[in-house]
């Protein structure tokens, strides 16, 4: 693959320097303290490089949304990280231990140098205050000295950067159909520049188009401010299109980690090749999943979990 | 030969904003008609008046206009009382479609005694195993469960065995598997494609996914903002697309071998066209503007 | 929840009905639903709440057969508590606790009652007019508001004003206060109809051909169980409470006897001035308990119908079982 | 604006349904009030002249004369003028004087303790629910205890160990008998110490209701999605569980007023005959012992359309704090 736009050291895959790592994950295990225990990650160590989007693959139910909230620590009780290390290496040079980080400092942390966009757009803004004092309090929490002049100009700022309208944050969530507010949302982890953006399922509830354009953006604004992107979906093929790497999670363990490029040529994990199989080509031969035939008595159950 | 006709169907809902009301046209002189033994999928984006279709041929909704007309294996028109034998529905999410307070038999033995599909006790039981086994579940564990005890697959399967039951000869599948489990999905389209052969049921696929239409369906249509905007043999209508909405629908599907051109210079694509009221009909081979000539004429 | 089952089976050939599904089936009763949803959890509050109706319900069903008359009138007016009347005696020497048992029972039957007819006027107004929609709908729904913002203490007591004395029975009083305490039930009950008609289980069993009133029978009204319990218990308690209210007014029914009254004669007889608390109090605390009792039942009924307190709750068990292993660095809740 | 103009719609359409229900009433009942009145009213001394027992019959329907229909428009038109009659039981003089004395003291001690109550509810509900898990939940049963003793009850008691054996408050009375009625220091602060006591009961009967709804509020906001991107924004905790927490939380407390509401004026009312409080309440009953029938009414209707009122202020303000009823779809 190539790509002309991105610059060379954002696209690790692409440039000939060596990848420098953002967020590194070393075997990390979460267990739910139910009854019994939910092993819910385990043993799971990743690498997030600067700049380049790591996809995170996997059904519901598989930990990746777990693991992602226990980087960042926001995991609620029964959720506990037992073992392993969460380390994010600052650009500007040192580095913090996440899972070490005092209540205060972990806060300061949080959206400065990592920031989130959550699936439903709908429930993930507050219904009750207006989009601007969405924006406007992480500002005046993380940027105390900003005047209000400054922080309106920001919020603007970013705004435009998503392709909304700044005269839209005076709107309340439910004036905004779902991919404005997911944009909304976009901009508001931008807010900052973080170094590190997770996305979960942010682009599921949406419709095919305003899904593209969402993609589109994402992969503009990154290439334009070199942040680096956790992106969580189940939807394997959007991963292969849009991810520099990806890690394939099943029960709580990663069973593939890899390249797109190879996890699209040469799935290894019998996993990998189910999900891959699932989602038929659009203009691609029908395979396993031919209606008509013999294959077509394929359709015992044999499958996941009640979600 | 027709099992299922759906002619000018076109529905308003009124919106109220305290004494002001205003209409919404959902669905705008749809026609097409189902087949036994074919599969018939209606694609589009959520708001595009697909659903409203489903629910207007499960009799849930009242058309403002237009006519359905179900037309049984004799060439007879269905009357009222026996519509529902005839004309059953797969809802969207198997995890709001099952009342959690009944256990699995009794949302299967409903329709059959509600038809006369059964008597007595004994018989219904024996029924509703064998409409278990046939969607692949297996009857003696399954009957006496409740419907969170099974996954989202499994209670798809139930609701599927409960289509089934009153002898439906018309199945209309709302996103079936759109609320799965990715691995599931698959197993369940190809139980209904099975039960298709098995019954020579006409299926009606209501779908966002092109892919699977193309791959699980016979013929689409593709509806936009409550119109169908094209019609055609289902490899006419993905691989050659003629409708700029369908084009843009198709580019739009995530396409590894297409890597990279996401980032690239991808030209944002315009929504509104010239020909947003026209139908592109790969059977007539032609456009067709259903507001001059009603869906007769598109209804090849 | 992690997957029980190897995904990488979807594909697999399997004919139809082999064992094979079995196996997919995750293990039962690992959540809750189905009938057994419908009963609440055992928890200490739960116990305590029970342990007081019942009690309480005992007292006041088989009490009468220990005590003697309680209208009984004695020359010892106003004796504290002692051996032979455990709860002393009244301004005219009548045996505390006997009227006490008494009044208990006659306070019980009204809040019964008024609690059922109540809940049946509700239930009526709630959920018919939830599911019909429409304009019965409309038209339910605005009588029911409007009941709700007329203020329904002072109407009885205008009622009872107009009722004379000599007429005023126990199924007037509790007519009264059934008409005047349905309607916060009804618009609760609505707005749940509301939900569960959308919900895709009613429409399927439209669409399977059901009738209507089975619909609402057996597809929603099982569903509406919890929160019909609850408005239920609601009613009950505001039955007890505004009964005792009126009646302490003097405007109760002529020819009962219930806490309330207990209340009325012994506020005019100087109980409060004379400091005869065992006169006063025993009524008021039966009430009080009670009431204590229900409440503590509708709070296991509100964690059917709200299963996120339910999980406040569970919480704080697994927490307090948690805090046993603290060696382990929780990492947990940074908030 | 229409959902401003939808609820002033409907209390219309209630106070109507109020007035309504306000002329069947009599009308409905056994017994013949009239006669009851006029023989009260001979007791007092008033003179029965054929005008005032002709009004008394249009008020409680004992006017054969009249089409129902007439005797409905003459009593709207009566009740619109604030015309309510001569007071029995306060003869001579007119209904709407003795509410018109009697309507502030209720109005100041409810208003004032239905305040107090529900801005202690929810502060107490916020702290609670936001604490879920901890020792602070097994406060929220005994707050149903408070909930379910009486209201006239907690009044007895309170009077019997706070006035007569401790002897902090007095036991009876709105204010100090010996002090003129006006707007001096020494008779306001006469009023508080009296109205401590009645309003002391309001409050400890009614925060319950309003901390265990806010609790179960906050328990219910506290898993929503838009409080995990507060967390994740690094928001001060403080700020999380105002803003977003309990700003959200106490939304249905509020549209939940009018139920609250007349739970709490029907226990005022019980309450105000326990301290023999100067209010409406208290002159009810008193109307009510007296057959005092036309008092009764107005009483009623003033209360009702004091409860109206209320409501009406709270959904006003509901519009105003919850944007989505701004938009109606």
């Amino acid at each position: 693959m190539t790509n002309d736009i991105a610059p060379a050291a954002a696209r690790p895959a692409a440039g000939n320097t060596p990848p420098e790592a953002v967020l590194t994950v070393r075997d990390l295990n979460v267990v739910y303290r139910t009854d019994p225990p939910v092993h819910a990650v385990k043993d799971v160590s990743l690498t997030l490089n600067r700049g380049e989007i790591l996809g995170l693959a996997g059904e519901s139910g598989c930990g990746k949304s777990t693991l992602a909230y226990a980087v960042n620590r926001l995991h609620e009780w029964p959720a506990e990280v037992t073992s392993g290390s969460v380390t994010f290496h600052d650009r500007d040079g040192g580095d913090l231990d996440l899972l070490a980080l005092r209540d205060e400092e972990l806060r300061r942390f949080r959206w400065a140098k990592l920031s989130m966009v959550f699936q439903g757009a709908m429930s993930a803004l507050n219904p009750v205050i207006s989009v601007r004092a969405q924006l406007e309090d992480v500002l005046t929490t993380h940027r105390p000295g900003m005047s209000r002049q400054e922080r309106r100009e920001r919020c603007a700022e970013v705004l435009r950067l998503v392709g909304v309208e700044p005269r839209r944050m005076h709107s309340f969530p439910h004036e905004l159909s779902g991919g404005m507010r997911q944009r909304v949302m976009i901009a508001m982890a931008l807010l900052l520049d973080p170094q590190v953006m997770i996305m979960d399922e942010p682009t599921t509830a949406l419709d095919v188009l305003v899904q593209r354009g969402i993609l589109r953006e994402i992969l503009r604004l990154r290439d334009r401010l070199g942040f680096a992107v956790v992106f969580i979906t189940h939807d394997l093929p959007l991963l292969l299109e849009l991810s520099d790497r990806i890690a394939v999670m099943l029960r709580g363990e990663i069973v593939e980690y890899d390249t797109a490029e190879t996890i699209h040529r040469r799935p290894r994990h019998p996993y990998t090749r189910t999900l891959l199989d699932s989602f038929p080509s659009l203009t691609g031969d029908r395979g396993a999943f031919l209606r008509t035939g013999a294959a077509a008595r394929s359709d015992a159950p044999g499958e996941e979990d009640a979600r | 030969m027709t099992t299922l006709e759906v002619r000018d169907l076109v529905k308003d809902f009124t919106l109220r904003s305290g004494l002001r009301r205003s209409r919404l046209r959902a669905v705008h002189r749809v026609g097409f008609t189902l087949v036994p033994g074919r599969t018939v999928a209606l694609v589009g984006a959520s708001g595009s008046g697909k659903s409203t279709v489903a629910r207007m041929i499960a009799r849930l909704e009242k058309p403002t206009s237009g006519a359905i007309t179900a037309v049984d294996s004799a060439g007879r028109r269905v009357e009222d009382p026996r519509y529902r034998d005839h004309v059953q529905m797969v809802f969207q999410d198997p995890f709001a479609s099952l009342n959690p307070f009944h256990s699995v038999e009794h949302h299967i033995a409903r329709p059959l005694l509600l038809h006369g599909r059964s008597r007595g006790r004994d018989e219904t039981r024996e029924r509703v195993a064998q409409l278990l086994e046939r969607v692949s579940l297996p009857a003696a564990a399954v009957m006496d469960r409740r419907p969170h005890e099974l996954s989202g697959g499994q209670r798809q399967r139930v609701a599927i065995a409960r289509a089934l039951a009153p002898g439906a000869q018309v199945v209309v599948a709302d996103e079936p598997v759109s609320m799965l489990d990715v691995s599931s999905r698959l197993g369940v389209l190809n139980l209904l494609a099975r039960l298709q052969r098995e019954d020579d049921l006409a299926v009606l696929y209501i779908t966002h996914d092109l892919a699977t239409a193309r791959h699980f369906s016979d013929d689409i249509l593709v509806m936009n903002r409550g119109r169908v905007v094209e019609r055609g043999p289902a490899d006419d209508v993905i691989l050659g697309p003629r409708h700029p909405y369908t084009q843009l629908l198709a580019a739009a599907a995530p396409d590894p071998e297409l890597r990279g051109r996401l980032g690239s210079a991808e030209p944002e694509p315009e929504t509104a066209s010239d020909r947003d009221h026209l139908t592109y009909d790969h059977f007539a081979g032609r456009w067709i503007d259903v507001d001059a000539e009603g869906t007769d004429a598109a209804a090849a | 929840m992690t997957s029980v089952i190897p995904p990488d089976r979807a594909l697999e050939e399997s004919p139809p009905g082999t064992g094979d599904g079995t196996a997919a089936l995750p293990p039962t009763a690992r959540r809750r639903g189905g009938r057994r949803a419908l009963l609440p959890t055992w928890s200490p509050k739960l116990g305590i709440g029970l342990g007081l109706v019942v009690a309480i319900a005992l007292f006041g069903l088989i009490g009468p057969l220990f005590t003697g008359d309680p209208d009984t009138i004695r020359n010892i007016g106003l004796t504290p508590p002692s051996g032979e009347h455990l709860l002393g005696t009244t301004q005219t020497g009548q045996d505390v606790l006997a009227q006490l048992v008494h009044a208990t029972r006659g306070s019980l039957q009204i809040g019964l009652l008024v609690g059922v007819m109540a809940t049946a006027l509700s239930a009526l107004f709630g959920i018919i007019g939830g599911y019909a929609g429409g304009f019965a709908d409309e038209a339910f729904s605005l009588f029911s508001n409007v009941m709700l913002v007329i203020p329904g203490l002072p109407l009885v007591i205008v009622i009872s004003g107009f009722v004379p004395a000599d007429q005023r029975g126990s199924w007037t009083i509790a007519v009264v206060l059934a008409i005047t305490g349905w309607a916060a039930a009804a618009r609760v009950l609505r707005a749940q109809t509301l939900s569960l008609r959308g919900r895709d289980y009613v429409a399927a069993a439209r669409v399977a051909g059901e009738k209507p009133w089975r619909v609402i029978c057996v597809e929603i009204l099982p569903n509406l169980l919890p929160l019909l319990a609850s408005q239920f218990v609601f009613s009950v308690i505001a039955a007890i409470l505004n009964e005792a209210g009126l009646s302490f007014l003097g405007l109760g029914a002529s020819n009962s006897s219930t806490l309330g009254t207990m209340l009325y004669f012994a506020q005019n007889g100087f109980a409060l001035q004379r400091e005869a608390w065992w006169w006063f109090a025993p009524p008021g605390v039966v009430i009080a308990a009670f009431g204590c009792g229900l409440a503590l039942i509708n709070f296991s009924l509100d964690e059917i119908i709200n299963p996120r307190l339910r999980e406040a709750g569970r919480r704080r068990r697994a927490a307090a079982k948690a805090g046993r292993d603290t060696e382990r660095v929780t990492r947990s809740t940074a908030a | 604006m229409t959902y401003f103009a939808r609820k002033i719609g409907f209390y219309l359409v209630a106070l109507w349904a109020a007035l309504t229900l306000n002329f069947f009433i009599p009308r409905m009942m056994p017994g013949n009030p009239v006669d009851t009145l006029m023989a009260k009213l001979q007791q007092r001394g008033g003179t029965v002249d054929p005008a005032a027992r002709k009004a008394y019959e249009l008020l409680l329907g004992a006017d054969r004369s009249e089409s129902l229909f007439q005797q409905y428009v003459s009593y709207l038109g009566n009740v619109l003028r604030g015309d309510f009659g001569v007071s029995v039981s306060a003869y001579p003089a007119r209904v709407s004087e003795v509410i018109g004395q009697s309507l502030p003291w209720t109005i100041v001690l409810v208003g004032m303790a239905t305040l107090i109550s529900f801005a202690l509810g929810l502060l107490l509900g916020t702290v609670v629910g936001w604490r879920r898990g901890s020792w602070l939940d097994s406060v929220v049963p005994a707050t149903t205890v408070l909930a379910a003793v009486p209201y006239f009850w907690l009044a007895l008691v309170l009077a019997a160990l706070l006035s007569s054996t401790l002897h902090w408050f007095p036991l009876l009375g709105g204010y100090d008998v010996a002090l003129q009625l006006g707007w001096n220091r020494e008779f306001i602060s006469s009023a508080v110490y009296h109205g401590t006591l009645p309003a002391l009961t309001i409050v400890i009967s009614s925060v319950g209701g309003w901390l265990l709804g806010m609790r179960n509020m906050m328990v219910s906001t506290i898993s929503e999605d838009y409080m995990l991107t507060a967390r994740a924004k690094g928001l001060r905790n403080r700020r999380i569980m105002v803003r977003y927490a309990a700003r959200n939380a106490a939304l249905p407390s509020i549209a939940g007023f009018a139920t609250s509401l007349g739970f709490v004026v029907s226990g005022s009312v019980v309450t105000e005959q326990v301290f023999s409080y100067p209010g409406v309440g208290t002159r009810l009953l008193q109307a009510v012992q007296n057959n005092d029938y036309a008092l009764m009414q107005g009483i009623f209707l003033v209360i009702t359309v004091a409860v109206l009122g209320a409501n009406l202020l709270v959904d006003l303000l509901y519009g105003v704090i919850d944007p989505r009823t701004r938009t109606s779809h």
